[in-house]
């Protein structure tokens, strides 16, 4: 996780250091690759990444066409039309905009379509809430898209321009969130390294005739309706995609730390060969605020460590275990909830079932916090530690999700 | 590049010999949305781009492993017609500037009355008011059919289906059909006609037309299309049907055209009440308004009489 | 690596002040002087009138805190009436600085609890003469930067400019001038 | 039907990259009753090739000599293959050149 302090290779790849909210990058990055078409409507804390992309297209800096649609649901659908006739597209929403879109994101998922689409977590409605958390992400996990978190504003600039490597992949050919804090991450002014452009778009070829667009030259029919003769094969292709999406998923992060000098795995830990207490987390805040604390827990003497992930879908179940099996307690800090489920954490379940399924059992707390971006203090990872190490003591995994910071 | 059609459609013989839709889909016998669709392509030839709605001809033309379409053709969702087709126009536009592509496909947007009427209107609303150069075509057969015939905002007044059904105490649909084409006309577009499969040189010559303004925005077409099922007519009636709607005033073929207001014939001559056909020949062979009393006809009478004093007014401001 | 040096922030203003703009230019500045930056408002609401806060940390390597900022090194006060509002005399440290858009009299008064330093400047008038109205952000930061010493004014200044083009930017920066010309201590 | 394939099989997405293939359907087995031409009595107008909704009436460039002694360069016919019988060519043909014959009979 440290990689984010050092430099690129100089090799004339960073035109600029700037200073930028993460929303700003991925407006950067989005540029940097060349979309043909933008299609979005604006939501709260997305709304700067489209307001930035508008005024490129409007100062000639992006040739694309801007496409400000009447609903989020119209923003995924027009996105879908663009992608099916060949052109490189970028969306972007939040919240109930990605709710309202959610009919279309398993239609663009099972067409095919390399869309990349950011997502600025927020919290969802009632009551409504403007504030960043993972509940929108959350929600639509199953739909069949690669999902990244990205945790700093430099990650979401280089996973943009990774996304669009890996969803145009005609081995892969899914689209892609990248999504990461809202309000903490999406309008908090970094440093980031802006590469440039004509070195970004050698990355990111464009790849005509890997897969059919709608072109009067070579008919084709999208969108047929399959009978349940046929519904199970077409929809396991899409399954099968996205599970065999992680090797090019690989392949790309090694190219691009090859040109870049950047590299992000799809789980990433901080002092974690020999933690004994690990903090799981994903997001920028979280992570954050969990290593400081981490940094405090071991000035006393306690081995605590961050797990963070960041490949979110298709979920690294395997290197997760690898990097916990020695843990001796586990927490994993889930900004949503899942209500009703025998635990309320669902990145939780996700880290429980992969561990168990390798038969990996330790002590696991689930702990729900940051939503609607409630401060999760440095202190409260702090004490989470402290608390693992009871747990391990005890040697049982508490029944109930912790919901941390409940009044 | 396959060529686009040039020659106008005054004629009969003027119609393209050449099929771009069926056969081999799964419509029902006797489908007038079905001829709509292939009337359309027709006129608009092979650079042609779809995007349909959900609804019958959908899941008729696209059964998997067969397509009736000899032109690109997606699907996506019900209501989102219009705005996949926006999405597409964009690419091509951007593509072509871009130098990466160079088509002149034009792209038109389908859907039915549910589609367009009710869950599609937004999408609709949005296209028309960006000005996407997409033509969207409208078949009219005035219910969700394809879910087994129940009521749209397209549904006209008193007409039976399965959720405005005759009972004791309310006899069909209580509301008026939705005027679909003041709303598309109130976006300013350049091009806007209703049309008929039963008078198809002039849907046909309308299509052309609408193709041709798409470099000045979006164009509008709203074809009357009969469902034998749902109407509860013999499925040979469908085209009889569609030309008493026209001959009766039910349906009045017009055009709104860069600002002008334009009645179509036969229709020019009905705003003289005596030139159309009696009402009762238009409704009597219609099972879906078998139940219709006396007072029920004058009352639809009444609501045509007052459209048309409507395009009357229309005409006279806009003619 | 040498030692961690680092500096916490807060902007106190009002939507439509230009806090949260202030704190951008900052950390971009700092961003553009080779220093790690991370600026973020507390609000992203757009809200005319109401009290916002802006955190800014400026340090010369990598942080990692995402916490908001609770007791900063410096505050900087667009509008006296947010002493109370945020209880600024409280949270900012003993040993810190408040920046204050306030004449030396009224500071005096307002901060005598506050036992660290006082930085005070006319924004207001500043703002009225070169902008002919009441958006205090620019000169605010040119007192902020006479403070902080760690980001050279012309970085500023030239930021500024880009933000906002033509004569507009040009005025604001000469705005950031007179403060950093103007602004004083309290003895 | 066609033969069901696996999913590896099958082009992504569910494409359909064959234009028209729903020829395979032979729609024709629908039908209860058949539109028989009187290939005498039809004046080769157009209007039963323009109204079918399927298309199921072919014009072929047959020359064909009527009983009244009229010659035609065009012959319409009815592709059995497709036509579902449904009647419109029938009930539109001007000269009622076109009559409809129940399938069963015609066994």
């Amino acid at each position: 996780m440290t990689q984010v302090l050092e430099r690129p290779r100089e090799r004339g790849i960073v035109v600029e250091k700037k200073g930028l909210t993460t929303n700003y990058a991925v407006a950067q990055a989005v540029k940097d690759v060349d979309v043909d078409v933008v299609a979005a409507y604006p939501i709260t804390p997305q709304t700067t990444i489209i307001e930035k992309l508008a005024e490129y297209v409007a100062n000639g800096e992006l040739d694309a066409e801007f496409i400000p649609v009447e609903s989020e649901h119209s923003a995924l659908s027009a996105a879908v039309g663009a992608s099916a006739a060949g052109a490189r597209v970028f969306t972007a929403t939040s919240a109930q905009g990605l709710e309202l879109m959610h009919e279309i994101l398993h239609i663009a998922s099972g067409l095919r379509l390399p869309i990349v689409m950011a997502v600025p977590g927020r919290a969802l409605s009632a009551p409504i809430s403007i504030h960043g958390d993972y509940q929108d992400l959350m929600n639509i996990r199953d739909t069949g898209w690669i999902i990244y978190i990205a945790s700093t504003a430099q990650e979401a600039y280089d996973t943009v321009i990774e996304a669009f490597r890996v969803a145009e992949d005609p081995r892969v050919q899914l689209p892609v969130i990248v999504s990461y804090d809202g309000f903490l991450m999406s309008h908090t002014t970094e440093p980031v390294d802006v590469y440039d452009p004509k070195v970004v778009r050698e990355f990111t070829p464009r790849r005509r005739n890997t897969r059919p667009i709608l072109n009067p030259e070579n008919p084709v029919t999208i969108g047929a309706l399959a009978t349940p003769d046929w519904y199970y094969e077409i929809k396991y292709q899409t399954i099968n995609a996205l599970k065999s999406s992680r090797g090019v998923i690989d392949e790309v992060d090694s190219e691009f730390n090859e040109k870049f000098g950047r590299s992000y795995k799809p789980v990433e830990g901080f002092m974690i060969d020999d933690a004994d207490y690990v903090l799981v987390t994903y997001g920028g805040a979280a992570t954050w605020n969990a290593l400081e604390a981490a940094k405090e827990a071991r000035d006393r003497g306690l081995k605590a460590g961050v797990l963070r992930i960041r490949l979110f879908r298709p979920f690294p179940a395997n290197d997760l275990v690898k990097v916990l099996s020695n843990a001796k307690a586990i927490a994993v800090i889930d900004r949503a909830v899942a209500p009703g489920s025998p635990i309320e954490g669902p990145v939780f379940k996700d880290v429980y079932i992969s561990l168990h399924m390798a038969g990996v059992d330790k002590p696991m707390l689930s702990v729900i916090h940051g939503l609607s971006q409630r401060t999760m203090y440095i202190r409260d990872f702090y004490e989470l530690y402290y608390r693992l190490k009871d747990i391990a003591k005890n040697g049982k995994s508490p029944q109930e999700s912790l919901f941390m910071g409940l009044r | 590049m396959a060529k686009q059609v040039k020659v106008g459609i005054r004629t009969i013989w003027d119609v393209p010999k050449e099929e771009y839709f069926g056969p081999g889909q799964l419509t029902c016998a006797g489908c007038g949305p079905s001829l709509a669709v292939r009337l359309m392509l027709k006129a608009a030839g092979p650079n042609t781009i779809i995007a349909n709605a959900t609804g019958c001809i959908e899941v008729t033309s696209t059964q998997y492993p067969y397509t009736a379409w000899a032109v690109p053709y997606i699907h996506v969702a019900f209501e989102n017609a219009a705005a996949v087709a926006s999405g597409i126009e964009a690419a091509i536009k951007a593509l072509n500037r871009k130098g990466i592509a160079n088509t002149k496909a034009k792209v038109i947007a389908l859907a039915g009355d549910g589609g367009t009427y009710d869950i599609g209107i937004q999408a609709l609303s949005g296209m028309l008011e960006r000005g996407h150069g997409v033509l969207y075509v409208l078949y009219d057969n005035e219910a969700y059919m394809n879910t087994g015939i129940q009521r749209s905002g397209g549904t006209p007044r008193f007409a039976w289906t399965t959720t405005s059904p005759v009972g004791s105490k309310i006899r069909g649909k209580v509301q008026s059909k939705k005027d679909i084409m003041s709303i598309v006309i109130a976006h300013r577009v350049p091009y806007a006609a209703t049309a008929s499969i039963a008078y198809p040189i002039d849907f046909m010559s309308k299509v052309k037309k609408a193709l041709d303004a798409l470099d000045e925005g979006p164009a509008f077409l709203h074809v009357f299309a009969p469902c034998p099922p749902g109407w509860r007519i013999d499925e040979s009636k469908t085209v009889e049907i569609a030309r008493l709607a026209v001959d009766t005033g039910v349906f009045p073929l017009y055009e709104w055209d860069h600002g002008k207001f334009r009645l179509n014939p036969p229709s020019n001559a009905h705003i003289d009440k005596s030139k159309r056909k009696p009402l009762i020949n238009y409704i009597k062979p219609q099972g879906r308004f078998a139940h219709l009393k006396e007072d029920e006809i004058k009352a639809m009478e009444a609501e045509i009489d007052s459209y048309w004093d409507y395009l009357t007014r229309l005409l006279k401001a806009f003619g | 690596m040498e030692g961690l040096s680092r500096i916490d922030i807060t902007f106190y203003g009002r939507g439509g002040q230009g806090a949260v703009t202030a704190a951008q230019v900052l950390a971009e500045a700092a961003i553009h002087s080779g220093l790690f930056a991370s600026a973020f408002p507390e609000y992203g609401a757009e809200r005319r009138g109401a009290p916002v806060r802006a955190y800014v940390r400026v340090a010369n390597q990598y942080l990692g805190i995402r916490e908001p900022i609770e007791k900063p090194d410096v505050s900087v006060v667009f509008d006296t009436r947010l002493i109370d509002v945020f209880n600024i005399t409280k949270i900012t440290k003993p040993n810190g600085t408040i920046v204050i858009n306030s004449s030396e009299d009224y500071a005096k008064q307002m901060l005598s609890q506050f036992n660290g330093k006082v930085v005070y400047v006319d924004a207001y008038g500043i703002s009225m003469k070169y902008l002919g109205k009441a958006i205090v952000n620019t000169p605010m930061l040119g007192a902020l930067l006479r403070v902080i010493g760690m980001i050279n004014i012309e970085v500023v200044k030239e930021l500024i400019r880009n933000t906002f083009r033509g004569r507009i930017g040009q005025l604001n920066a000469e705005a950031i001038d007179e403060a950093y010309k103007l602004a004083r201590v309290i003895p | 039907m066609s033969e069901l394939k696996s999913w590896t099989q099958i082009p992504i997405g569910g494409y359909i990259t064959e234009p028209k293939n729903s020829m395979n359907n032979k729609t024709g087995s629908w039908r209860t009753q058949r539109p028989v031409i009187d290939q005498d009595a039809c004046t080769r107008c157009r209007i039963c090739w323009l109204y079918c909704p399927e298309p199921a009436i072919l014009e072929l460039d047959k020359p064909y000599v009527a009983k009244n002694g009229r010659k035609y360069s065009i012959t319409f016919e009815v592709n059995y293959d497709y036509c579902k019988g449904c009647g419109i060519c029938a009930n539109e043909c001007p000269v009622k050149a076109i009559k409809m014959v129940p399938e069963v009979v015609q066994q």
